[in-house]
């Protein structure tokens, strides 16, 4: 019973909102949301404490020897990322009453949240590769509506479009990986596949390609190296939306799919070492660009990136379960500091940039207090989330079986300058003087609260998975998820566990302090600007990397669209099917020309005619 | 009411209907052609009913009158696996194409028997037996159309019907021919004339090379195939329907898109391919790489249109596309979905035409730059139009998806090249299908006139709605409509291919 | 004068008198004297009938001549009608001004 | 002897037949049709066809000619320009020759040999012809003229209607 009413709940919630209520005032449309949401998380928790019947199924399509059931399965990682989806969802849907209490018409934002919390489950409940596209889709869809929320702005709408294709993009190669699963397995659900992965040996070669595709879908939809660009953009949309999807719930997906399909990806190796560097190389990429945003919502993004390139290195390097404990710490911390950002904007009336505020510590107390508890876990402070989470992901990545210590090397880059751009982006908005003309206060309470309990969860989720060799807590989290993911690989690097994490540890310190220093005062926040002006105009121009793309692939398919539709279809195409009837219209002016009017030309035809008539009756005869 | 008379009513109801549409006043005639139409649904509901699915491969309901017993041509009806999604598609489009065309100012009347003639004669393609009779269809349902284009039409309507009309009678022409070769072929071989499709899939054909390489059999393939290739259309014979939707009015657009589009991929499953199978296994490759520029092709061009319905007319190319690409993968999944896809598109196409004709009936403008920030104005019209935006861009849960899914399948166990090329055809599906909804629905509000528009009526709510129950029903729960003809798709290829060169081992 | 040492001659004469009405119907302008030179033809091919009516001896060339003359009479009463009318309209009779049928 | 006569009556009449044709002024061209057309019946007499050459002269001097010099009395046509353009004149003079040249060779092939003594055609044979074997082309004939007389009488008529502007 609690299956369906976990899928049901968000769902209704849309469509009351939606489509029959539409209530006027953003409060109890928001309400009905909340509502929606809590009960699905409930049902969430009900569902692991007092589990009911078996899967419920129910064929979708059947042609042939293909069958194509939705049926909706309870292990130990679908129940977790749903607790994570719809706790983490439904405190964002009581933040954002507070948040869209000024707009209008709240009630199409509401409903596509929770329709949203409806694919988001669908994704992850589903137990076979279609029923997870379904989600996979819809989630795209969702984001796509939420994007351009404010479709007055045509901007907006654009970056809802350029989030959609891109995502689309993605999807036509996880269609293609489904399609060679298809292929090789005969069949599309999780728990065949793993089975037949360990009775049967496949051909390498195509396993191979079939990971490497379904990392094109992860790629599209956790925004990897080539198909990032559309998440920064997403910070088009309202906060609360870049909180629940861009942070928590959406682009984790990518990490489920491979952590779901792990039988799969440990198998084909090369792919995983191709899913590694992609994983580094993004978090690196995104960490620099990331240290020299002005908006306050953009540092968040490309940090969101960066950390799901961690979770990427993670994968790579076969660590499923530090990948998964990384997605739960990193859903709590981000979903809180993409909330404080909102409360601080809500605040300052829509300031987003951080050179304009400053000084918020006094006016807005309690944001700054789990604004700091945030930026402390995502540094990787010890006793806080981030740090067992990020420490977990860098010793997998140390005890790699190739290319083990660089990882860790970079790995430990992408933390310090993660550590950097969080203490920057909180000193220069909390501490100094209020550098903007506006007059802040304290966000309402129905937006605080959420961001205590968020703070709450980013103290508490480190304890969760903490690692054996602390002998403080035995590691749950690995007990709970062992059945799917397998045995944590017990592998051995160039330093032991205890002697990596204080490693790790100092240099989180190190970041710190280095960028307490320099933007605590107002006069020294320049400095590091100076010091490295080449690379920083490089970063703050995101390595230019939104224009090569559309110098290299969005200008050239407007002129090769142009071409085909404005030359080569009405010319060419229709030319050649006009040409008949142009053809007889050039003949029939030409013939007209005979025509003089003159009885003495047609005469003259006459007797022409009347001599070649003799010729041919005469042939032997010559003149 | 006999079983079997039910497909004679199936075609008789809107003739009789649009002869008495004369008789009668414009305001009563627009009443009594929805009246028949409704009528159609009944008609429709008992043959989805009657239509025994465990053997969908014979024809049911067969209706048998001596024609022209001289040449052994007789006025035959019947349904089977093939055309009876079809059929149920023509009955079930005929309604909201007359509830889209009521607001027409002229000649009432005639308007509404011209679409009852459409009706009849689209419904007899389908169900008629008999060659002959086939070919009296295919040519009675151009004369409507071309006249709903040609009177009723927006601007250049004449020029477009003009070339309408003569591009696909030049493909009949061609068909025509091979139908005489066939029929003179019945009596060498069947000692005596006859139309029966059945007969004409029996016959075989001498290997002589007559021009060029391409014997008997190749010719009368070719023959088929273009006239039903322009039908379709197929990437290079395309270009008379953008200019044809244009110009016609939003019923005619909603009929030409549902149905007549349909007759190409219906004509290639009952006669080119079982009649020239060799054939159609050598032509297959290049006929899937037409399909495959079609569906590119069509994304590309729609993707830079200005005018909203060239847009549609476009993405009809480009789905149309994977239609023929299910069909050319000679498979059951392919097949399918091919057919699966026809369905979808017709009722998807057939809202979408809907919608643009909605805003055509507003601001009389077919135009994106005249529209511009709708979603603002008219809330309920831009939840529809994003709603089977979605489905034409394939969704999944909704109908578009299933299709395309099945079809990429087919496509795929076919030849893995062609699954990977159209794959990309998605991602151009949901570009310009985007495009279009961001530049009528999102930005600011251009123009001043588009602030009074009023949202949708009830008449247009009682056209779509239908449509977009179906389309969320064959997108959740598309196997209860999928299990009626499931099993002749199943054996449809093994019977055709079997007389082919299974031996030769073309097919894979 | 009754038997000729040549046919030639008179098929000659007539002949040529064929090629000058043929010429005289191309190469002038005034309508009156194209109908002349028609009359021209047909007395080219009245000599010859009745050279050959001299020579077989049948009186049936004579009697094919007679219906000439008949219908040549009945002609020329026509077109001379018709250009009485044209010149009524055109006050000329130069066949270049009658060019109103054109293409 | 009779040749040199016959001879020097053909070459009269080619000479008025081409002043006919070459004559500027049409009233000087009907002058020069009428010598021809006596020519021609000095040509009828000495062929022993007397009755056509009366005929001629009759009928076909005496009516048709008279009938243009009235018309082209009526039409006093200046005789402005009066031949076609150069190109004109040398292309259908050429034509008129090929052509004429192909009637006199097929003339020469189909000659058949002078069968039966060439003999005067008396008036009476020439008459009992007329009404036993062509009696319906006589008659058909009849009609012919009439229908002429009523053609002409309309193109009459129709002049009057039409204002003389």
């Amino acid at each position: 019973m609690m299956m369906p009413l976990l899928l049901a709940a968000p769902l209704i919630g849309a469509i009351v909102n939606g489509l029959i209520l539409r209530p006027a005032t953003a409060k109890r449309a928001g309400v009905i949301a909340s509502i929606a949401a809590l009960t699905s998380f409930a049902s969430v928790m009900v569902q692991h404490f007092a589990p009911d019947a078996g899967p419920f199924e129910w064929t979708w399509f059947t042609v042939g020897e293909l069958t194509v059931k939705w049926s909706f399965a309870s292990d130990p990682l679908t129940w977790m990322m749903c607790a994570v989806v719809t706790g983490i969802g439904s405190l964002i849907h009581i933040y954002s009453i507070g948040y869209m209490s000024h707009e209008h018409n709240a009630y199409r934002y509401f409903a596509y949240l929770n329709f949203f919390l409806f694919n988001m489950l669908v994704l992850i409940t589903s137990t076979s590769l279609l029923g997870m596209f379904v989600g996979w889709e819809g989630v795209g869809l969702c984001s796509y509506l939420l994007i351009g929320y404010w479709f007055e702005d045509i901007n907006k709408a654009k970056a809802g479009m350029k989030a959609f294709i891109v995502n689309r993009i993605g999807d036509a190669g996880f269609l293609i990986g489904i399609f060679i699963c298809y292929q090789l397995f005969k069949t599309l659900n999780f728990a065949e596949i793993a089975k037949l992965l360990d009775t049967q040996t496949f051909d390498v070669r195509m396993l191979n390609l079939a990971a490497f595709f379904l990392f094109i879908g992860a790629m599209g939809k956790s925004a990897q190296i080539p198909l990032y660009v559309w998440l920064p953009d997403a910070m088009a949309g309202p906060t609360p939306v870049s909180a629940l999807i861009h942070a928590a719930t959406m682009v984790t997906a990518g990490i489920y799919l491979i952590c779901r399909m792990n039988g799969l990806f440990l198998v084909a190796q090369d792919t995983s070492l191709f899913i590694a560097i992609i994983g580094i190389s993004t978090a690196l990429l995104s960490a620099l660009i990331a240290t020299s945003q002005r908006d306050i919502k953009k540092v968040l993004a490309y940090s969101t990136v960066s950390q799901l390139g961690l979770m990427f290195l993670a994968l790579g390097c076969g660590a499923y379960l530090a990948a998964i404990f990384h997605v739960m710490t990193h859903a709590f911390f981000k979903a809180l500091l993409f909330l404080g950002s909102g409360s601080v904007i809500h605040a300052c009336e829509g300031e987003q940039d951080i050179w304009k505020m400053g000084g918020l510590k006094k006016k807005l107390p309690s944001t700054f207090l789990t604004f700091t508890i945030g930026t402390i876990a995502i540094a990787g402070i010890p006793p806080l989330a981030g740090f067992f989470s990020k420490d977990m992901i860098l010793y997998s990545a140390l005890t790699a079986k190739s290319y083990g210590t660089t990882f860790w090397i970079l790995g430990l880059l992408v933390s310090f300058l993660t550590a950097f751009y969080m203490v920057r982006v909180w000193a220069l908005t909390f501490l100094g003087e209020y550098r903007g003309d506006k007059h802040p206060h304290e966000s309402p309470a129905t937006m605080l609260i959420p961001l205590y309990i968020l703070a709450f969860g980013s103290i508490v989720a480190g304890f969760l998975g903490m690692p054996e060799g602390l002998h403080l807590l035995p590691n749950y989290l690995e007990a709970f998820l062992h059945p799917v993911l397998g045995p944590l690989v017990e592998g051995h690097g160039a330093l032991s566990e205890e002697r990596a994490m204080a490693v790790a540890t100092v240099s989180a310190i190190i970041a710190c302090s280095l960028g307490f220093y320099f933007y605590s005062k107002p006069e020294r926040s320049e400095t590091p600007g100076k010091i490295l002006v080449p690379f920083k105009t490089v970063f703050e121009n995101k390595f230019w990397v939104d224009e090569l793309y559309g110098l290299v692939i969005v200008k050239p398919f407007d002129a090769l669209c142009a071409f085909f539709a404005k030359f080569f279809d009405p010319n060419i195409i229709d030319g050649l099917v006009l040409l008949p009837s142009k053809a007889a219209q050039g003949m029939g002016s030409l013939l007209v020309l005979l025509q003089t009017g003159i009885v003495q030309t047609y005469l003259l035809f006459f007797v022409f005619g009347l001599l070649v008539l003799f010729m041919v009756l005469l042939k032997g005869v010559v003149l | 009411m006999g079983m079997e008379h039910l497909l004679l009513w199936l075609v008789t109801l809107p003739l009789i209907g649009a002869l008495v549409c004369f008789a009668l006043t414009d305001e009563l005639s627009k009443y009594f052609a929805l009246v028949v139409t409704l009528l159609g649904w009944v008609l429709a509901f008992f043959v989805y009913q009657g239509f025994d699915s465990a053997h969908a491969t014979q024809l049911q309901m067969v209706f048998n009158y001596p024609w022209l017993n001289s040449m052994g041509v007789s006025f035959g009806l019947g349904i089977d696996g093939i055309s009876f999604p079809l059929v149920i598609l023509t009955k079930l489009m005929m309604p909201i194409a007359i509830l889209a065309s009521f607001n027409e100012k002229k000649f009432m009347r005639f308007f509404m028997s011209c679409y009852l003639v459409l009706d009849s004669a689209m419904t007899g393609t389908f169900l008629a037996t008999d060659m002959v009779l086939f070919y009296v269809f295919w040519e009675l349902m151009l004369i409507p159309m071309i006249l709903l284009i040609g009177v009723w039409g927006s601007e250049q309507r004449v020029f477009a019907s003009v070339k309408f009309f003569i591009y696909t009678f030049a493909g009949s022409m061609l068909m025509l021919a091979s139908i005489f070769y066939l029929f003179s072929q019945t009596h060498v071989q069947l000692g005596q004339y006859t139309g029966e499709i059945a007969a004409f899939t029996k016959l075989n054909f001498s290997p002589v090379e007559v021009f060029w390489g391409l014997n008997a059999e190749k010719l009368v393939f070719l023959g088929f195939f273009i006239a039903f290739a322009i039908k379709v259309p197929l990437f290079p014979l395309h270009t008379w329907l953008p200019d044809a939707h244009v110009q016609a009015p939003t019923g005619g657009s909603i009929l030409l898109a549902a149905v007549l589009l349909k007759m190409g991929t219906y004509g290639l499953l009952r006669f080119a391919i079982p009649i020239a199978p060799n054939a159609f296994v050598e032509f297959s490759t290049c006929v899937a790489y037409l399909a495959i520029i079609g569906i590119l092709y069509g994304a590309w061009v729609a993707y830079q249109q200005k005018d909203m319905k060239k847009l549609v007319a476009y993405s009809s190319v480009s789905h149309l596309g994977f239609c023929v690409l299910g069909i050319c993968s000679m498979n059951t999944k392919g097949l399918t979905g091919s057919m699966l896809q026809m369905v979808n598109h017709g009722i998807t196409t057939g809202a979408l035409f809907l919608l643009v004709g909605m805003l055509y009936e507003r601001r009389h403008t077919k135009k994106f730059e005249d529209y511009g920030g709708l979603a603002a104005i008219v809330p309920y019209f831009s939840i529809l139009f994003v709603f089977v935006a979605c489905s034409s861009m394939g969704v999944p849960g909704l109908n578009g998806f299933v299709g395309e899914f099945l079809v990429f399948m087919g496509a795929f166990e076919a030849n893995q090249t062609w699954a990977f090329v159209t794959v990309t055809g998605v991602v151009f599906g949901a570009l310009y299908t985007l495009t279009m909804v961001k530049k009528t629905l999102f930005g600011p509000v251009t123009n001043a006139e588009n602030r009074s528009l009023k949202d949708v009526t009830l008449k247009e709510w009682a056209a779509i709605l239908p449509l977009c129950i179906l389309i969320v029903y064959l997108g959740l729960a598309p196997n209860s409509f999928l299990s009626k003809f499931n099993q002749s798709l199943d054996t449809y290829w093994a019977e055709t291919l079997k007389k082919t060169a299974l031996d030769a081992g073309t097919v894979k | 004068m009754s038997n000729f040492s040549s046919v030639y001659w008179t098929q000659f004469i007539a002949i040529a008198l064929i090629g000058l009405g043929m010429v005289g119907f191309l190469i002038r302008r005034n309508a009156i004297v194209v109908l002349m030179s028609i009359e021209l033809m047909l007395n080219g091919v009245n000599l010859l009938l009745i050279e050959a009516a001299h020579r077989s001896g049948s009186a049936d060339g004579t009697m094919l001549v007679v219906f000439i003359i008949t219908i040549a009479a009945g002609e020329v009463a026509v077109g001379l009608g018709i250009l009485l009318n044209l010149y009524r309209i055109k006050h000329s009779s130069d066949t270049e001004l009658y060019k109103e049928l054109q293409g | 002897m009779t040749d040199g006569i016959f001879i020097a009556i053909g070459i009269f009449t080619l000479l008025c037949g081409s002043s006919v044709i070459l004559c500027k002024s049409p009233v000087y061209s009907a002058f020069s049709l009428i010598l021809s057309f006596f020519g021609l019946a000095g040509l009828y007499i000495l062929l022993e066809s007397p009755f056509i050459a009366v005929i001629q002269v009759l009928v076909y001097t005496g009516a048709i000619v008279v009938l243009f010099v009235y018309v082209v009395m009526l039409m006093n046509p200046n005789s402005s320009g009066a031949y076609r353009n150069w190109i004109f004149m040398i292309v259908s003079a050429f034509l008129a020759w090929a052509v004429s040249l192909y009637l006199l060779k097929a003339l020469t092939l189909g000659v058949a040999p002078a069968v039966g003594g060439a003999h005067a055609l008396s008036l009476k044979e020439v008459a009992t012809l007329l009404f036993t074997k062509y009696l319906w082309p006589f008659e058909i004939l009849s009609i012919f003229l009439v229908v002429m007389i009523v053609a002409v009488f309309a193109l009459a008529k129709q002049s009057k209607e039409t204002p003389n502007e």
